[in-house]
């Protein structure tokens, strides 16, 4: 936001700052730190570990990885955490109706869906600052999760298939980590192979330009923005699976950030513009080996917060320096 | 430029507002419920009158609130582990804030970190920090032991204005709690440095045209952590206020701060874009949530509801601004005189 | 004036490379105290280069500068402004939010103890200014409220204010009305008296002939000609400022292949066409198979014509017809629905997208093409994109180089085939080749008389009067928001277009 | 915590005798406490004089115990038909719930049920509260400023013998995980340290070697869970500061099919535990019968509303100190459905 507003060529062709991490400074950290805990602690290479961290980061990595796109286009949804809980909640009481699960999980993501339908509009057509409107919406989806479900556990038990999806593996590795390996999949096939990813980057690289070019930029932005409410809606019904519990307070203060901050490191300029959801998935993984690898050392909660910011701002700076 | 049009119907929005509750909450119009405002919500002004600098930057400080944790834990940790007096805790309190506001300017000025993402990460460590010092992990036995230095809890005192000012003996008047006095003055200094310094000048400026700014001279690097700095001196003030309420601090002090002072500014006129925006609005923007908060418990709505609410509100003032700004837009050539 | 005083400003040997184009090659440039002097030239001949060089704005590739016989470090706009070179700027460089008092004074406002500002003695100031120089204006409304005029008054006043030793006014008048000219050309005067130098860089001949002493004219990056204007008429400037630098069996082959009202089809018909405050009663007929440029001074409002043209901005008077069926495109989707393309005036805000590749803008707008069901076929867009650039011999020829790291000329290009790629039954170029370097400009002017011998109709503005009497079939001429005439380009010259323009300001 | 632990017990015996006879009078309308004057037929008066009575309860966040004790307050309170009741949302912030007490205050509700995040941070709104006449009944959390009554489940003792308990299962030997709360609230604290203390005292044998953060949360619990034993294969056991970590770690043993092997303790005693230590899957936790818990405490408020007496006259609090047990399979079974939560 920084950048002049002069003519012809000079500064604006400097680019976004985040945009050389992902190809370097990140996987050169993500080595570093892999080895320095695996020097601690051989078993952090153990298979086990090695599947837990990736089962560690389905949920987060699934919101991560939907909200890469809003994230391009300029944007940040901070109502994440709310939704995820509210898409469980949803979830449960559609079992608690005894539908079948495909209505149950449609029901779940639905409900994603719709606050990324409202959340997406208030900004595409309204044009009201993101950070604003989702923080609104945080408030909002939030107390209707604890109207909805209260502060009771709803327990979900003896549904073998709902709990599949969080709790059940296939030749050895959890399935929620399939889900999160097909959503990133799709997700980088979105972003590679459909003009909506396309017209993501074009957004996110010159708005006026993809507006003049006969596009239809709010369609788009509003699309992302439900993307990335339905990622979270999907998030929560894994999380309600894996702990058979629906719950209005899951997806406390603090998930939103996480998220972004994976997306960050992804390599991905909170000011929109270049950004990869591939690289995303890189910056997922990156911040679930330092959590995992923090606790296997058993390093103090304290120590643990402060390393991940240092970590943070040193990497996100080594890219700063390479623009 | 001080007071904006959308600050005048903030205004108008905040009376609305307290007429309401007047008459349809019980026991809403009372000395008590006044007080309970002024001091519970004292502090909320001040941090957002804190961020609205960032902001007026075109920046944004998160870890604000982990600023208050941190603060509040070193007074802790001072006063009942180190027995320092008040007077030199006082003082040192308000360093460590501005201390750890200025890193966050420096983050952002010298490594070109995102404020967001700076900020971000401070947050994290900053609470880390708190936790990493805190008194209560030390030393268990302090958890069960207030803080009675009279510096720091004399923060902490009503003023009964109505006495000598003689209006008691017609109305009932409510005490004034010493934050609400201390919040009048850190909006007094503060909007005097905007409007009337050279300072001033120069954070909207930077806020408004980041290049022109350049291009005269106005060392950016500068202003934005002298920004920065200001908005953790506020975060410290607010942490020392609360301490003296709580007469302790927990590590958990200030959380979600941050979002409740990014609104209170928002909601107060404060652009996102920078170089907009005053400190009268996010001061009464935090007084406007609280007296909603208050009057809705007082109706007896239920607390889930009362969160609906506010997020209502929230995107409401964020839609009168967009108005504002399209009526603007709409006749450029309007509107050239004074505002 | 003091033509033997020695120079203020002195610039030697300056160059600026951007990539492989030459922005500005071993450019001299004086000016000495309580002289004015005129640069020139048309779009892209350095003339903004050379500005942002004398500003800091820029480091060259080459040379160096002195102010007062002091050599001065270059690319450090603080600097050149405490040692008095002062910049007006095309764009608007004022903080909106801040009161036209503030604005003036930005960054250096008289303080009294704890940095208190003076405002007393600020207002004393301004007020002393604005009567020195006649200036009537709001000194506490915010600049953002205040309509552009106003604005480009407070710039000027803030460059006053400065009391500068030099003041490079890039295009001061181009969006200010004759009366305000007459003003602002009184208050150099003025200047001039009190022995500061002025680089009044501007199209209109009639404004330099009015106010200034002597004319530096660059082409193409280079200082073609340094005069008195008292020795030199209208006729040598725009000769010299025009040149020859096209083969001179280029511009004849363009001359022979003219061909007004081309198929004499009518493709696009406007009448009366308006915009509130912006233009008005503008009517002409594009015919296929013909090349119309709009010409007329920067801020004459020809791209806001085009726009509404295209969709992009709206107009609220008079009609425009497409093969006869009234049309009123109320968004680039719906302009190009109907078979326009548009090439934006700034290609790095509004045309490209700079980090993207050179396949990825080709197909920008034409994506559905590409779409085989839900997905984008890439090789579909690769073999488009190939083709693309072989047809407009992009270079480097790879599909996959980011746009930001070509030449202007090979950017414009790329943009110029992202509308080929429709096959536009009507293009509208903006200023197609600003910025362009020479080579690049002959070949943008061969496509465009492809696609017009393709049956294109083809609407272009452009400022550069040699590119006008080079490409154009027809020429129209636009005067502040007025279509004022439009002529065969056979049967016109140059001068006389000239004097249109220039007739635009009296 | 600050008491020592013979005293503890003796106010636990006093503790059911006041709360049963409490409970008893509460339901039939009619006093006789001990400790109180006896002012006799309060809330028949009440009801006749037309007064209305107004309580309230600040949770320090919508949780399942605070919830339950919710219903144990209304269970008491709702037949008497002289009581408006509400429960407050506390957030997790002190400051939230010092400024729902203010709100309170100046309401004139006649009773506060309070469950303190912090004794000392709301000990001066306690204070306030006293001086506005109202009576504030402290839940789990005690304060530092004495007030009319206290009703806890006690966390300190409760970790220790949860320590014992655990122990013993463990036979005295083995390594120990801790899944514990972040750090702001002092119920975590008060679990953390009792736990330790208990190990010290009962078990030396037994090593701590992880004490990690898993925000009070099943899913976080399993991740931190699964990394510790990967570090650790010989854990024999995880203490898990609430149920729903526990639950967590108990997901885990399910999963490495540790289930028998691997002992796993919670605290609270929430339904969902309960069926888990039926299934042969959760070892134990620190059970209480929260209905009770409110029921109790909204009894000694209708004697504290009702009954005539000064709330500033409480120089010293009577502190209803409620029966816990340590379910385990053994005794799991002996909990009425009723008594479940």
């Amino acid at each position: 936001m920084t950048a002049p507003a002069d003519r012809r060529g000079t500064v604006r062709a400097r680019p976004a700052p985040m945009r050389h991490l992902a190809p370097n400074a990140l996987p050169v950290a993500m080595a570093v730190a892999v080895a320095v805990f695996a020097l601690l602690e051989p078993a952090f290479l153990s298979i086990d570990n090695l599947v837990g961290i990736a089962r560690q980061v389905a949920i987060v990595g699934i919101m991560a990885v939907c909200m890469t796109f809003v994230i391009m286009t300029g944007g940040v949804d901070l109502s994440v955490g709310p939704v995820l809980a509210l898409a469980g909640l949803a979830a449960f009481f559609a079992l608690d109706g005894g539908h079948p699960l495909p209505v149950v999980l449609l029901a779940g993501l639905a409900v994603g869906a719709a606050v990324g339908l409202a959340n997406g509009l208030t900004v595409a057509v309204l044009q009201l600052p993101p950070i604003i409107v989702t923080l609104a919406m945080l408030s909002i989806a939030r107390g209707t999760a604890l109207i909805v479900g209260g502060p009771e556990q709803h327990l979900i038990r003896n549904e073998p298939a709902y709990s599949f999806i969080g709790t059940g593996s296939v030749l050895g590795l959890p399935f929620s980590v399939y889900v999160f390996a097909a959503v990133a999949g799709l997700m980088i096939l979105v972003q590679r192979r459909t003009p909506l990813g396309l017209l993501v980057a074009a957004i996110g690289d010159n708005e006026r330009a993809a507006y003049l070019s006969g596009h239809r930029i709010r369609i788009t932005k509003t699309v992302v923005y439900v993307i990335c409410g339905t990622g979270a809606a999907l998030a929560g019904i894994i999380q309600s699976s894996q702990v058979h519990t629906a719950l209005a307070t899951y997806g406390p203060f603090g998930t939103e950030l996480d998220v972004i901050a994976a997306v960050v490191l992804g390599g991905t300029s909170i000011m929109g513009g270049n950004g990869s959801v591939a690289r995303t998935v890189l910056g997922v993984f990156f911040l679930g080996i330092l959590n995992n690898g923090m606790n296997i050392l058993n390093v103090p909660i304290d120590i643990q917060l402060i390393a991940k910011g240092a970590i943070i701002v040193v990497a996100l700076s080594v890219a700063a320096r390479r623009a | 430029m001080t007071i904006r049009f959308a600050s005048a119907a903030l205004v108008l929005f905040f009376a609305a507002t307290i007429a309401f509750f007047s008459v349809s909450a019980p026991r809403f119009a009372t000395a008590s419920t006044v007080e309970n405002l002024m001091s519970s919500f004292s502090f909320v002004a001040i941090l957002a009158m804190g961020q609205a600098f960032p902001l007026l930057v075109r920046g944004i400080d998160l870890s604000i609130g982990a600023i208050v944790g941190l603060v509040g834990m070193v007074v802790f940790d001072l006063s009942l582990i180190f027995q320092v007096p008040g007077w030199i805790i006082l003082p040192a309190a308000l360093l460590v804030g501005t201390a750890a506001g200025a890193l966050n300017g420096a983050l952002v000025v010298c490594l070109r970190l995102q404020p967001f993402i700076a900020t971000l990460a401070t947050l994290a460590a900053y609470r880390g920090l708190t936790y990493a010092v805190s008194g209560r992990q030390l030393v268990p036995g302090l958890t069960t032991t207030p803080i009675r230095d009279p510096w720091i809890v004399g923060i902490e005192t009503y003023l009964d204005v109505g006495r000598w000012t003689g209006l008691s003996t017609f109305v009932n008047m409510p005490w004034l709690p010493l934050s609400f006095v201390i919040m009048l003055g850190v909006f007094v200094v503060l909007q005097a440095a905007l409007s009337s310094t050279r300072f001033g000048r120069d954070v909207y400026a930077t806020g408004g045209n980041h290049e022109a700014a350049r291009l005269a001279g106005i060392p950016i690097g500068t202003v934005t952590v002298c920004a920065y700095s200001i908005s953790g001196f506020c975060a410290a003030i607010a942490a020392l206020i609360m301490v003296a309420r709580f007469t302790t601090a927990t590590e958990a002090l200030g959380t979600g701060m941050e979002l409740s002072s990014i609104a209170a500014a928002v909601i107060g006129g404060v652009s996102l874009a920078g170089g907009v925006g005053a400190m009268f609005g996010p001061a009464v923007g935090a007084f406007l949530l609280g007296t909603i908060l208050i009057g809705l418990t007082l109706q007896g709505v239920p607390q889930f509801v009362q969160q609906i609410i506010t997020g209502a509100i929230l995107l409401a003032a964020v839609g009168y601004d967009r108005l504002l700004w399209l009526r603007r837009e709409r006749r450029p050539a309007a509107g050239a005189g004074p505002a | 004036m003091s033509a033997q005083a020695a120079p203020v400003l002195n610039a030697r040997g300056l160059s600026k490379v951007y990539g492989n184009l030459v922005a500005l090659a071993d450019a001299d440039f004086a000016v000495r105290p309580g002289e004015v002097r005129a640069l020139i030239g048309s779009n892209g001949a350095g003339k903004s280069t050379l500005v942002k060089i004398l500003t800091g704005a820029i480091v060259p590739t080459g040379g160096r500068v002195e102010i007062g016989g002091e050599p001065v470090p270059l690319g450090d706009p603080l600097g050149m402004i405490r040692r008095g070179v002062a910049c007006i700027y095309q764009h608007s460089n004022l903080a909106p939010a801040m009161s036209v008092l503030d604005n003036i004074f930005l960054g250096r406002q008289p303080t009294g103890r704890f940095g208190i500002v003076d405002t007393r003695r600020q207002r004393r100031e301004a007020a002393a200014l604005l009567a020195r120089h006649g200036i009537e204006i709001a000194l506490d409304a915010p600049v953002g409220t205040l309509p552009t005029v106003k604005q480009k008054e407070v710039e000027i006043l803030k460059a006053l204010a400065l009391d500068a030793r030099v003041i490079l006014m890039d295009e001061p008048t181009a969006w200010l009305a004759s009366a305000d000219v007459a003003r602002l050309h009184a208050t150099i005067r003025a200047l001039r008296q009190r022995g500061v130098a002025i680089v009044y860089i501007s199209h209109v001949l009639d404004e330099i002939f009015a106010v200034c002493d002597t004319v530096t004219i660059m082409r193409d990056g280079r200082v073609v000609a340094e005069s008195q204007l008292a020795e030199t008429d209208r006729a040598q400037v725009v000769q010299l400022m025009v040149g020859e630098t096209l083969a001179r069996e280029t511009v004849a082959a363009a001359r022979q292949q003219r061909r007004p009202r081309g198929t004499g089809e009518i493709r696009l018909r406007v009448r009366d066409l308006g915009r509130r405050g912006v233009f008005g009663g503008v009517s002409f007929d594009l015919h296929a198979g013909e090349i119309l440029c709009l010409t007329g001074l920067i801020g004459s409002k020809r791209t806001e014509l085009v726009r509404c043209i295209f969709g992009s901005d709206r107009f609220d008077a008079g009609t425009i017809e497409i093969d006869g069926r009234a049309v009123s495109p109320r968004s680039p989707v719906e302009g190009i629905a109907s078979g326009i393309g548009f090439v934006p005036e700034d290609r790095h805000r509004e045309g490209l997208m700079l980090d993207m590749t050179v396949t990825d803008n080709l197909v920008m707008a034409t994506l559905d093409r590409h779409r085989r069901g839900p997905l984008l076929s890439l090789a579909g867009m690769a073999r488009a994109g190939r083709r693309a650039i072989d047809d407009l011999s992009v270079r480097p020829p790879g599909g996959g180089t980011a746009v930001k790291l070509l030449s202007g000329g090979n950017q414009q290009k790329v943009l110029v085939g992202k509308w080929l790629a429709l096959g536009p039954r009507i293009l509208i170029l903006d200023e197609p080749t600003v910025g362009v370097d020479i080579g690049a400009k002959a070949e943008i002017y061969a496509i465009l008389r492809r696609e017009r011998e393709k049956g294109a109709a083809i609407l272009m503005v452009s400022s550069d009067l040699e590119e006008v009497m080079t490409v154009a079939d027809r020429i129209g001429v636009m005067v502040s928001g007025r279509l004022s005439a439009v002529h065969d380009a056979g049967s016109v010259g140059m001068d006389e277009i000239v004097r249109e323009i220039g007739g635009g300001t009296p | 915590m600050t008491t020592d632990r013979s005293k503890g017990r003796r106010d636990f015996l006093k503790a059911v005798a006041i709360g049963s006879t409490a409970v008893a009078g509460a339901a039939a309308g009619m006093f006789g406490t001990p400790g109180l004057p006896a002012t006799g037929f309060g809330v028949t008066r009440a009801r006749a004089e037309g007064t209305r009575y107004r309580m309230a309860f600040i949770q320090w966040q919508p949780h399942t115990v605070p919830a339950a004790w919710s219903k144990g307050i209304e269970e008491v309170l709702t037949p008497q038909q002289v009581i408006d009741y509400e429960l407050l949302d506390g957030q997790n912030k002190v400051e939230v719930q010092v400024s729902l007490m203010d709100t309170l205050i100046s309401q004139g509700a006649s009773v506060i049920f309070l469950q303190p995040i912090d004794s000392v941070a709301l000990a001066p709104s306690i204070a306030k509260a006293k001086r506005a006449g109202i009576s504030v009944i402290t839940l789990n959390i005690d304060a530092t400023e004495p007030h009319a009554s206290h009703v806890e489940m006690n966390h300190y003792y409760g970790a220790m013998d949860i320590a014992k308990a655990m122990g013993d299962a463990m036979g005295g030997k083995g390594k120990v995980a801790i899944l514990n709360a972040p750090p702001g609230i002092i119920i975590r604290d008060q679990r953390t340290n009792g736990f330790v203390e208990g190990m010290k005292q009962h078990h030396p044998g037994i090593q701590i070697v992880a004490d990690q953060v898993a925000d009070w949360d099943r899913k976080k619990a399993q991740d931190v869970l699964n990394t510790i034993l990967a570090a650790n294969p010989d854990l024999g056991g995880a203490y898990g500061v609430n149920d729903s970590m526990a639950l967590g770690a108990v997901d885990v043993a399910k999963e490495k099919g540790l289930l028998g092997k691997f002992v796993v303790f919670g605290n609270d005693g929430e339904t969902a535990a309960l069926e888990s230590i039926e299934a042969g899957e959760l070892t134990g936790t620190q059970y209480t019968d929260v209905y009770q818990q409110g029921r109790l405490a909204a009894a000694a408020a209708t004697v504290l509303a009702t009954g005539g007496v000064e709330a500033g006259a409480f120089a010293q609090q009577s502190r209803l100190l409620m029966p816990y047990v340590i379910a385990t399979k053994a005794n799991a079974g002996s909990i009425q459905p009723s008594q479940r939560w």
